[in-house]
């Protein structure tokens, strides 16, 4: 198609400068209705229909559900301004929560339920599919399908407020039995802490009440207001596609994410005394 | 050859007409009227709100030059895109080619002016107060930051609960009546005051844009003058037209929005198309080929573009098919814009073009904008555009159709028209580097766009990360950005330097053009209005120029005293009757800054001082009408050729007619905007309309109210028949003690009706969408509530009478039209759910 | 002829400003407070400030359950040791030092019938210039001033409580228990927090802030600001191992929003982006409390509804207030009460 | 004296009769087909239908346009052709029907790929 348009921009710009430079008695016949009636209609409509017809062929492909096909079904809720990620069984119950990572079999169809808990934003990952809007009180249906394993970016690509740069999330395509394995993992209950640092972490975790927001399968702490940090250890990235999951990125993010992305619905936990946000950072980072 | 006036013109009648026409001197200078200064204005302050939105177009480039950049905020990241977007689409663009038609039209059609010189000067210093305002809110914080499509929710009170959200919504609400005042004007110009002979088949292809172009405002802006008026009921008083919860729908907007927004991106480029085939013929000094097929692609243009609405919303997740009538529409639209483009090379090759800046700037249109077409028709196609839409691949898309369309063939109109408004022409030599800094900055800035845009780098983001490999494309757009900025800045000194605003001793017809605008003019523009035999009329009519400056032609006076021009049939262009036109005044004036305050203090939630604003707009519109209508002042008089004129008419060939029917198809389309958005929520909430325990009131009250809505039609017309058997009395009685209160009562007995069945705007969508439509109602009541006394008040002192009826055919179409929308209300509100459920 | 007019007025004119000047910058002027100001001059003083406080105190309007108890109440305690000293009380003659100031502070028993309540709380919050009347220290606490207001509507038909007459600035329980009840257990209206058995090392973080302006308080920060760090220590210490009274019984007509105020303890209302509360707080499950965060359980709703209002104002700060803020912006008034209802309802 | 008679809008609304008309069907016919399916796919009824629909509505477009111009502009008693139309406002009127025919064929050929609503 690229390279359709080229050619037509050529032909126009060759035209053009004929027009223009040619001698007087050659360009004589490009001077008539002629012109335009050929290349003014006839051949716009031409390849303006053929175009449709093929882009239309495409599209069909694309939106036809494939028969039979076990599908993978996630429901996907973008909020401001991150990703919460559902995955459900065959019946649509929620077997478990994560956030601002999507994994994915290799060679399979997943079937993403896209909608939105506030504005309205959009999944893309380019080198999957097309984008397609989550807005709030509809459901939109995307199917996408991994040929190869290996990680991807995506972004949200409907402006969304304050954030909608700081919005990215990953797209995890595992082999098969890689997959079967992760979701094996990431639907049972978080990891126990292996030394007296961690516990403290943990206890720090849960007494500062940060349970009231984010939830850690097991311990307690069941917030739905924020991403679930059950396996936030393992994540591609902090902060929607910000940074890489570090103890330290942690702690910075625990004491002050308003810095780091104003506007983000999380307050910032700067009067805590030194140590206390590295010991739960550590705990976190251990979420594995 | 004879000449309606072969005789030499008698002494002290051309200085008579110079003093008619005169612009005031002094502070009075403010009330100037004369579309030559007005329209000059108004094109300058266009440029104004050009250089100052590229300006923030700079300061984003600089921020996105380098990956992580903090330069800017993201909050005030936000607001800039918001502002720029708006600003060149609002500020710019639509005012820019409307303020060039102000200028050109009366000149192009051998005119004195336009017909309602006052409404356009209202227009004008609506637009510049209320622009100016609206850009200075950046300075405060308070620019909205919801991007110039404004969608909600995320532009809703629960998400920009600050006043942001607000200037968009009042300030564009407001500029956008400028505009439509505006089209009013050039439609009623174009239609009615073209020099006789100059029948539609004659008419300059840039008339036939600019009339497609008014055409297209009126039917096209009423979407978003509705969906504006919508968020900010939401916003303000939480009637929940886009809250799910509530029955509402954010998708609403989007259609109602580009519904709007893709006729307005045609709205922008067909003036310009229109420029660039009266420029055409002239560098190739041949006439243009192809006229027949470029007026049907202006006027298949303007009409295929109502069908591509949805094609900014691929990624919505309507249902394919939906999506692929748009994607069929959309191509469809591609064969009247390559019509265009082949009917210009076909006449570059009839011709000789020499490369002057005009030229350059129409070639450098042609290369940029069909890269702009071509993009346009890939991202037409569904998956393509699933891929590319909200990508910098549309922003480099969008750029290159719209600086390209709208910029470049407004740049080489500059260069081309400035001979009439100046002393001296532009810089030639200047001309070229602003040509080549300009050509050569767009392309270096946004043709990297299409592949930033492709390799996954997404639209309205404040700022990226560096390991995407986004940087060193980013680097060279921004370099790009800045070669423009230089280019325009070389324009300004170029403009600052040759510039030399002139009414008699113009530059003159340097380019030799065929078209009436080079005609020698003054104030009074040309001293006797040819009768026109030819598309090109200064090529085909020898000494065309000498024998209307020797006032051989018609009108070569100004027989009744006033400032007059003659108003033609609109088809064949037969003098029909002479108009007398308004001359300065303070009236429309003080109208447009008070209307301007009542708007911006509404935003701050000023309400009081904006209610006063509101009373005092109000009232100068008034005293502005009260001096309009003269009457028939004068017996018919001659000008020229034996053909005797009258100087007054009343009915439907009267341009005072024309205006309200233009009026009322505005008002007649918002009201279906808003029949389409109830049909729309209804949609949203199949099976549960009117929602569960909400009771319609009985049929009752729908039938009285129909009955008070056609006895109000009714007495109306009984006042117009004993007022043309010339009982003025009974007349008056009937229209302001029958018609108003009947209509008044119709709509409250429909109110109250919904309003004691427990039905409250607030609840849920429904609600809010049955009382919109009762305040649609209600706004003309309000307005006859006003009109009418003062059409008594009109009859008392001696301005209303049988003949004199001019304002009382306006109040009697403004009845006609109320009870008609009411009673499809009516029929909408009552019938409809009653049909589905 | 004309100009010379106008020079002549103009040489008038600089020669009075001139005087004035002189008189006043030469020392001429006699401050003196021992002399009293002319009838004339003081008539015309006192005629230019009511009109100012009634020009200034338009718009002003004042909460609609203004004599409400629990807000006469927290007004007491302020009156007491923020007013009684200069303008003496019901039941406490004015100072005679105070009384020879120029002009001498009025005492307030008719204050109401002179003012009305805008101008009063007009005055509350601003003072007035020249009199010694100070502003409200605290510019974001018009809850306060409101406070003191329907104290002097009340004025002197209900005279401060019996312990009033022990209260003065000092660093000792006595003192403190004036406003916050016999034992730390709050007053009759519930106008002011319970401190017995609260966190120790919140109440001392608290009197600390109030110092240190984090958390403003026309009626706690001057009182915090005189306490030493040992006092401060002192205090928490003694509030924090007191047996807490038991929990005032529910009303049945709130139990309807107790319901709600336990749902939204236990679970928080997501899809209005309001967290748990039990999740930081108690629960009503025994769940322990982070020893810096303040116990809830027991404290009596009006304290509780005022203190909500805040957060949801932004205008409450100290220790976690980032945090408060946050979580109480999205609360409705109705979820507040219920809040308010349920922890009051709350064994400790 | 009274209100001067002369042409009024007659002739111009009898021109915009002769070259919008094939346009105002291709709207209608655009308009239509899309709230159709809008309301179809919504109400999830008559998925089926939807070709068929289509179908009709084009023909009825179609045949509109055609009858309209065989009346208005061909036909040598319109009543039409007797007025303002010049050779000008004919052969536009010409090129109007045949682009918005046309477009009115374009606009029904996705519901031949596309059956339903998918």
């Amino acid at each position: 198609m690229t390279v359709g348009g080229a050619l037509i921009l050529l032909l126009v710009l060759a035209l053009t400068a004929y027009a223009l430079l040619a001698a007087p008695e050659t360009r004589g016949w490009l001077g008539s209705r002629r012109t335009i009636l050929w290349g003014g209609i006839a051949f716009p409509t031409v390849t303006v229909t053929a175009l449709l017809i093929y882009g239309l062929l495409v599209a069909r492909g694309i939106v036809t559900p494939a028969v039979g096909e076990d599908v993978q079904r996630v429901e996907v809720v973008g909020e401001q301004f991150w990703w919460r990620v559902r995955y459900l069984d065959d019946d649509g119950r929620v077997l478990f929560e994560t956030a601002n990572e999507l994994h994915l079999p290799v060679g399979r169809t997943v079937e993403l339920a896209l909608t939105s808990a506030d504005v309205i934003h959009s999944f893309w990952v380019p080198a999957l599919a097309g984008k397609l809007d989550m807005i709030p009180g509809r459901t939109n249906i995307l199917r996408l399908r991994a040929e190869r394993a290996g990680v991807y970016r995506g972004q949200c690509t409907e402006f969304c407020g304050v954030q909608h740069a700081r919005m990215a999330f990953h797209a995890v395509a595992l082999e098969a039995e890689a997959y079967d394995a992760w979701l094996r993992e990431a639907s049972g209950p978080a990891v126990e802490p292996a030394t007296s640092g961690l516990r403290e972490g943990r206890e720090r975790f849960l007494q500062l009440g940060c349970g009231a927001c984010h939830a850690v399968r097991g311990t307690g702490a069941a917030g739905v207001l924020g991403p679930d940090l059950t396996r936030i250890g393992s994540r591609q990235s902090l902060g929607a596609g910000m940074m890489p999951v570090t103890a330290e990125n942690l702690a910075a993010w625990i004491a002050d994410s308003q810095h780091l992305k104003p506007g983000n619905l999380m307050p910032p936990f700067d009067m805590l005394p030194d140590g206390e946000a590295q010991a739960i950072a550590r705990y976190l980072e251990s979420l594995k | 050859m004879s000449f309606p006036n072969p005789t030499p013109r008698p002494e002290g009648e051309l200085e008579q007409l110079k003093r008619i026409w005169r612009p005031p001197s002094g502070l009075g200078f403010l009330t100037v009227v004369n579309n030559t200064y007005i329209g000059l204005f108004y094109v300058g302050a266009a440029v104004m709100f050009f250089v100052l939105a590229g300006i923030l177009a700079l300061i984003m480039r600089t921020q996105l030059a380098v990956p992580d950049n903090d330069l800017v905020s993201d909050g005030l990241y936000n607001q800039l895109f918001t502002m720029h977007g708006t600003m060149m689409m609002f500020l710019f663009a639509v005012p820019a080619v409307e303020a060039m038609g102000v200028y050109l039209l009366p000149n192009m059609l051998a005119a004195r002016d336009l017909p309602f010189p006052r409404l356009s000067a209202f227009a004008f210093w609506a637009y510049l107060i209320g622009g100016s305002v609206f850009f200075l809110s950046i300075f405060w914080g308070l620019a909205p930051d919801g991007g110039w499509f404004m969608y909600p929710p995320l532009t809703s009170i629960e998400y920009s609960p600050a006043d942001n959200a607000d200037f968009w919504l009042l300030g564009i609400g407001f500029i956008e009546i400028s505009a439509i005042a505006g089209a009013i004007e050039i439609v009623c110009g174009v239609l009615l005051t073209r020099a006789p002979g100059m029948s539609l088949d004659k008419m300059p292809v840039y008339a036939w844009a600019m009339l497609v172009f008014a055409g297209m405002i009126i039917f096209a802006f009423p979407a978003v003058i509705l969906a504006t008026l919508l968020l900010e009921l939401e916003r303000a008083f939480g009637w929940p037209f886009f809250i799910p919860g509530q029955g509402g729908d954010p998708l609403l907007w989007q259609h109602l929005f580009w519904f709007f927004g893709h006729p307005e991106v045609y709205i922008i480029f067909l003036p310009a198309a229109g420029m660039v085939s009266m420029i055409v013929p002239t560098i190739a000094q041949k006439p243009l080929v192809g006229y027949r097929l470029v007026v049907l692609a202006v006027i298949g243009t303007g009409v295929l573009s109502f069908g591509l609405w949805v094609h900014h919303m691929f990624a919505t997740g309507l249902p394919q098919l939906s999506l692929s009538f748009f994607s069929a529409a959309s191509m469809a639209v591609a064969i009247p814009s390559g019509i265009q483009i082949f009917a210009w090379i076909a006449t570059i090759a009839s011709g000789k073009v020499r490369l002057t800046t005009p030229s350059l700037f129409i070639l450098g249109f042609l290369f940029i904008f069909t890269i702009g077409g071509l993009t346009g028709v890939m991202v037409a196609m569904v998956p393509f555009d699933w891929q590319a839409h909200d990508t910098y691949f549309i922003v480099a898309h969008l750029h290159y159709v719209l600086i390209g369309g709208m910029v470049f063939p407004l740049f080489a109109a500059f260069y081309y028209w400035v001979p009439v408004a100046s002393r001296r022409a532009l810089s030639e030599k200047v001309g070229r580097w602003v040509f080549g800094l300009m050509f050569v900055g767009v392309n270096v800035a946004f043709f990297p766009m299409h592949i930033t845009g492709l390799i996954g780098m997404p639209r309205r983001v404040s700022t990226y990360p560096a390991d995407l490999g986004w940087g060193d494309l980013n680097m060279v757009s921004t370099i790009g950005a800045y070669l423009i900025g230089a280019g325009v800045l070389l324009f300004l000194i170029d403009v600052a330097r040759n510039f030399r605003i002139t009414s008699a001793d113009n530059a003159g017809n340097v380019w030799n053009a065929p078209t009436l605008e080079w005609l020698p003019n003054d104030n009074y523009a040309t001293r006797s209005i040819p009768i026109v035999a030819s598309r090109d009329p200064l090529w085909d009519q020898p000494g065309l120029a000498e024998d209307v400056e020797a006032g051989r032609y018609y009108l070569p006076n100004a027989p009744t005293g006033y400032r007059e021009t003659i108003v033609t049939s609109p088809v064949t262009a037969e003098p029909r009757y002479i108009v007398q036109i308004p001359g300065p005044g303070w009236f429309h004036v003080l109208a447009a800054a008070f209307t301007a305050a009542c708007f911006l203090l509404l935003t701050v939630k000023l309400v009081t001082p904006a209610i006063i604003c509101g009373v005092l707009a109000v009232f100068f519109v008034l005293a502005w009408a009260w001096q309009l209508d003269p009457g028939p002042t004068h017996p018919p008089v001659d000008i020229g050729g034996g053909l005797k004129l009258p100087v007054y008419k009343t009915g439907s060939g009267s341009h005072s007619w024309w205006a309200t029917i233009c009026f009322l198809l505005v008002a007649g389309t918002t009201f279906l905007c808003m029949i389409f958005s109830y049909l729309f929520l209804w949609l949203s909430n199949v099976g549960d309309w009117p929602p569960a325990g909400t009771a319609l009131p009985a049929l009752s009250w729908a039938s009285g109210s129909a009955a008070l809505y056609l006895a109000s039609a009714l007495l109306a017309w009984g006042a117009s028949r004993t007022l043309a058997a010339g009982r003025l009395w009974t007349s008056q009685g009937l229209l302001l003690l029958g018609a108003l209160p009947a209509l008044c009562g119709a709509l409250g007995v429909d109110g109250w009706g919904f309003w004691q069945a427990g039905l409250r705007p607030q609840d849920h969508a429904y609600g809010a969408a049955v009382y919109t439509i009762l305040c649609l109602t209600g706004v003309f009541a309000f307005t006859l509530a006003i009109f009418t006394p003062f059409l008594t008040l009109r009859a008392a002192f001696g301005r209303l009478d049988t003949a004199r009826r001019a304002s009382f055919d306006v109040g009697l179409l403004l009845f006609y039209y109320t009870a008609g929308q009411a009673l499809v209300g009516l029929l909408l509100t009552h019938g409809f759910p009653r049909a589905v459920g | 002829m004309r100009a010379k007019t106008w020079l002549i007025a103009g040489l008038a004119t600089a020669g009075v400003v001139a005087l004035a000047l002189l008189g006043a910058w030469g020392g001429l002027y006699n401050v003196a407070a021992s002399k009293p100001h002319l009838d004339v001059t003081r008539w015309a003083l006192h005629q230019a400030m009511r009109n100012s406080v009634a020009f200034h105190a338009r718009g002003i309007v004042p909460p609609p359950d203004l004599d409400e108890p629990s807000r006469v109440e927290r007004g007491v305690g302020h009156y007491s040791i923020g007013c009684a000293p200069c303008h003496g009380g019901p039941d406490q003659a004015q100072n005679l030092v105070v009384q020879h100031m120029q002009p001498a502070p009025p005492t307030l028993d008719e204050a109401a019938d002179h003012w009305s309540a805008r101008e009063l709380f007009w005055i509350v919050k601003h003072g007035v210039k020249y009199t010694g009347m100070p502003a409200w220290p605290a510019n974001n606490r018009d809850d306060e001033v409101w406070a003191v207001v329907a104290y002097l509507r009340q004025m002197p038909a209900s005279p401060p409580p019996a312990e009033s007459p022990s209260l003065r600035m000092s660093a000792t329980p006595e003192s403190c228990n004036g406003c916050h009840g016999p034992a730390g257990g709050g007053g009759p209206h519930g106008a002011t927090p319970r401190l017995a058995g609260q966190n120790e090392a919140y109440l001392a973080r608290t009197l600390r802030d109030y110092a240190q302006g984090k958390r403003q308080s026309g009626i706690m920060a001057p009182v915090a600001h005189a306490l030493s760090e040992a006092e401060i220590d002192r205090l928490a210490a003694h509030y924090a191992v007191l047996t807490p009274p038991p929990a005032i019984a529910p009303a049945t007509s709130v139990a309807a929003g107790t319901r709600l105020g336990e749902r939204l303890v236990r679970a928080g209302a997501p899809e209005s982006r309001v967290p748990a509360c039990g999740a930081c707080h108690e629960d009503g499950q025994g769940r322990a409390v982070d020893p810096r965060y303040p116990r809830l359980a027991g404290q009596p709703a009006p304290y509780l509804t005022q203190q909500l209002r805040l957060w949801r104002a932004g205008t409450r700060g100290g220790g976690f207030g980032p945090v408060m803020t946050a979580v109480a912006r999205k609360l409705t008034d109705e979820q507040i009460q219920a809040l308010a209802d349920y922890y009051e309802s709350l064994p400790r | 004296m009274t209100a001067m008679q002369g042409e009024d809008a007659t002739p111009f609304l009898r021109w915009i009769g002769i070259v919008l008309p094939g346009f105002l069907i291709w709207g209608a016919h655009f308009g239509l087909v899309y709230g159709y399916v809008a309301v179809a796919c919504t109400l999830d009824a008559g998925v089926g239908g939807t070709q068929a629909a289509v179908a009709l509505a084009t023909l009825a477009a179609l045949l509109l346009i055609a009858g309209l111009f065989w009346g208005f502009v061909i036909r040598p008693g319109s009543r039409f052709n007797a007025g303002p139309a010049t050779r000008f406002s004919r052969r536009l009127a010409w090129a109007t029907a045949l682009l918005s025919g046309g477009s009115v064929l374009l606009t029904a050929l996705p519901a031949l790929i596309f059956p339903g609503c998918a």
